[in-house]
């Protein structure tokens, strides 16, 4: 398991490998987002009760999603930076966290439209859209600590360990926000138990949250490559590829 | 009352370390043996910011041994010594103390370290006394003999007279000596001085040369950044960064 | 298909103004990190070649 | 020369504990500044909104623990930066006593010169804010015990924050989401008993996050410095 983590260690590897899977990623989630989204804003039945704002659904829920995962995410990366010393997950970390507050952002921004016609007010106390508001929190304070410092190295240590004291306090802070207030409705969609919407409902919701996944693994991929290349700039093999692929354009 | 809890929890702690000598045989020889200095670099690496200060860099510093670093300002003086204090952890490469890697010994290691950096690591609204006490508490020294240390260390750098003022009314040279008096209280085998000459007059710098010499003749071992050159005692090993990843030992 | 005509398709019967902003903000921001990632991989080639240019003269 | 294990530990916390009670109250004027800034934001409320009684109260317990917490927060940028400054921090990580006992040490002169008054003082300010007195006890237990818990979670973030120039801002932007459960138990703790509510479940809910903290805060922070220090 050793060789296989070091194999994964050096950036030179890591980019050779990508270099074939990005783009099938970026086709994937454009095809994926593409029919979900007519699917979902075209074709699927409004609700009976909330009508056609329902649609906000497609978005809202995928957003919301990979605000956590990329948390998630980003707490993977902490550890296996800080423990196996592995710079990959520091530049994924890097990546990964402006990529998760613009999902929190969306996230909050559709829940809280969605709320103008369903619960009459654009900004309800609520516990799911207040957990989510100080996720995006979380996320401001672990960006600002990685630009807070000179170096890089040190900047990537200490926001892993503030996204590590980050994830162990989320669970807290999501259950202390819903026994303040639980007003939000059940989870529409959970993977264990069956959807409560009717076929036509969800598969579009699945596509999308999947070909959200894709964009999220996509976008997170090409940053990482970008940021390799810019903090390899002396290497040869750096220098090597950037010379022919500009030999390649004229 | 508030550190009820926390006597508890110490007092567990003697309990393990009651368990942890009962049943660790080479605690027991290290006792009779008295203190050996053992520190061995293992291809020591730095990195910083991309490039390489130093590399493959090997060395030994056994009892009576007097080592000098030696480099151009930026070289890596400051992390080999963050290194080999335990502070920084190599990049490539181990730091052995007695055998044994510096994170599985660094209590062992700190035991046996006095380490003097560039801040003087005084507190300036204490007087000297005050200070010397706080190093005793946080060196483990045994309690019998502390209160006449101090005095004996204080008088040592010529600062009798001067044991309960606080730090603040004392000169950057006084300041820096009283620092430099725990080399006197706490008797441990290796000293490890960076820059230890800066603001300390002619006489100052004779005493403490004739100190680190004797203290090497005693069996204990030095090691010693500075640029000015030790009149009364030659350097027994030499170890010279270039900043450029290249290194020589002596 | 849920619409019969498309300005129902459009106004959303009523709702289009939520539906249309909350879709406009996420898939924007999408879209931005998409556009990011190619803006970043311009900026940082042209830093290279800036970068083997200068060391080539010198 | 081995140590004595336990007994020099306690030793070493006790002269860590004493060394910062001492700095503290010699430099009464800097550390002095939570408490009447924790006054002092009390008393903005009654001036921005009405002295109305019946209205104060009501908002009473939000006043009084959100101008604990702000307190404890203005308070906390100083805990590791002095010894990083002038280098004794560096020896406290140097020394054979683990790091995360003297830090403990530390957090517990600073809880008592910063934690306490603060819970001491609450009573005076709730009389203010026309808190009953029945309250008084509640509140000054939930801010004894809070402030705690605040000091712990904070202290991590200090500890990260202490290589950075000017972190103050940066604590309080990392920091205060961190803070969020213990104010709405804090807070709900003394909302319910002005109600009239047995709060002894909430308490025990305040309790056991005070636990988590001091089991995982030291060493956190004890990393966390040693990650600032070795950049």
């Amino acid at each position: 398991m050793w060789q296989w983590i070091h194999k994964w260690a050096s950036p030179k590897h890591f980019y050779r490998v990508s270099t074939r899977v990005a783009p099938w990623l970026w086709g994937l989630a454009l095809i994926l987002l593409t029919v979900g989204a007519l699917w979902g804003l075209a074709f699927a039945p409004a609700d009976y009760q909330q009508h056609d704002s329902f649609r906000i659904i497609y978005v809202h829920v995928p957003s919301a999603m990979l605000a956590e995962s990329c948390f998630a995410l980003m707490a993977v990366c902490a550890v296996v930076f800080l423990v196996w010393k592995i710079k990959l997950a520091d530049i994924v970390a890097k990546v990964a966290a402006p990529f998760g507050a613009s999902m929190t952002f969306a996230a909050l921004f559709s829940g809280a439209v969605w709320g103008i016609p369903t619960w009459g007010t654009w900004w309800v106390w609520d516990a799911r859209l207040t957990s989510m508001l100080i996720l995006l929190f979380l996320y401001f304070g672990i960006i600002a600590l990685r630009y807070a410092f000179a170096r890089e190295h040190s900047g990537g240590r200490a926001a892993a360990v503030l996204s590590l004291v980050g994830v162990v306090n989320l669970p807290i802070i999501k259950y202390s926000v819903e026994w303040w207030n639980t007003l939000h409705q059940t989870a529409s969609f959970s993977l264990t138990k069956a959807p409560s919407m009717p076929e036509s409902m969800w598969v579009p919701l699945l596509l999308m949250m999947l070909g959200a996944y894709a964009l999220f693994g996509a976008v997170v991929l090409s940053r990482t490559r970008n940021e390799i290349l810019r903090r390899e700039h002396r290497a040869r093999w750096v220098r090597a590829l950037i010379t022919d692929t500009c030999d390649k354009e004229h | 009352m508030a550190c009820g809890p926390y006597w508890t929890f110490v007092v567990k702690c003697r309990a393990r370390e009651r368990r942890a000598r009962r049943d660790d045989p080479a605690r027991d020889n290290e006792r009779q043996v008295g203190l050996r200095v053992q520190l061995e670099g293992r291809q020591l690496g730095c990195e910083r910011d991309e490039r390489w200060l130093f590399q493959a860099l090997e060395f030994s510093i056994e009892d009576g041994d007097l080592c000098r670093v030696e480099g151009p300002n930026g070289s890596g003086k400051t992390s080999l010594i963050k290194m080999l204090t335990g502070q920084l952890e190599p990049s490539e490469g181990a730091v052995l103390w007695q055998g044994k890697p510096l994170p599985k010994a660094r209590a062992a290691f700190h035991g046996a370290l006095v380490y003097s950096g560039h801040l003087s690591g005084v507190k300036e609204a204490l007087t000297p006394l005050e200070n010397l006490s706080w190093y005793q508490a946080i060196g483990i020294d045994d309690d019998a003999r502390s209160v006449a240390a101090r005095w004996q260390a204080l008088d040592a750098v010529g600062l009798k007279g001067f044991e309960d003022i606080p730090v603040a009314q004392l000169s950057a040279g006084q300041r820096r000596r009283v620092g430099l008096a725990r080399l006197h209280l706490l008797n441990r085998p290796l000293w490890i001085l960076d820059e230890p000459f800066t603001a300390i007059d002619r006489e100052g710098v004779a005493a403490l040369e004739h100190l680190v010499a004797e203290h090497c003749h005693k069996g204990g071992a030095a090691i010693v950044t500075t640029h000015h050159a030790f009149s009364s005692v030659a350097f027994t090993r030499r170890i010279g960064l270039d900043g450029h990843g290249g290194h020589h030992v002596l | 298909m849920a619409f019969q005509t498309l300005n129902e398709f459009l106004s959303m019967n009523g709702y289009g103004v939520y539906v249309w902003s909350a879709w406009a903000v996420v898939v924007g921001a999408w879209g931005v990190q998409a556009g990011w990632v190619h803006l970043e991989y311009r900026r940082v080639r042209a830093g290279i070649l800036r970068q083997i240019r200068r060391e080539a003269r010198s | 020369m081995s140590s004595e294990g336990g007994h020099s530990w306690a030793r070493a916390f006790r002269y860590t504990f004493v060394r910062d009670l001492r700095l503290r109250i010699r430099h009464g004027s800097e550390w002095g500044s939570p408490l009447i800034f924790f006054a002092l934001i009390v008393t903005l409320f009654p001036l921005a909104t009405t002295p109305d009684r019946t209205v104060l109260v009501t908002f009473a317990p939000g006043i009084l623990w959100v101008a604990a917490l702000l307190a404890v927060l203005l308070s906390l940028d100083a805990l590791f930066r002095e010894d990083h400054d002038d280098g004794t921090l560096e020896q406290m990580l140097l020394s054979p006593v683990p790091a995360w006992l003297l830090v403990l040490a530390k957090m517990c002169a600073h809880w008592v010169m910063a934690g306490l008054p603060l819970a001491l003082m609450s009573p005076m300010l709730g009389l203010m804010l026309a808190l009953p007195s029945s309250v008084f006890w509640v509140t000054a237990l939930s801010l004894a015990l809070g402030s705690a818990t605040l000091i712990l979670i904070g202290a991590i973030g200090a500890a990260l924050t202490v290589g950075v120039r000017r972190g103050g801002l940066l604590l309080a932007l990392m920091v205060l989401p961190l803070y969020i459960p213990v104010l709405i138990f804090g807070a709900g703790v003394v909302r319910l008993a002005l109600d009239g509510i047995d709060v002894t479940p909430y308490l025990a809910i305040l309790g056991a996050m005070f636990a988590a903290a001091l089991a995982l805060s030291p060493w956190a922070s004890a990393a966390a410095l040693r990650l600032a220090h070795s950049g």
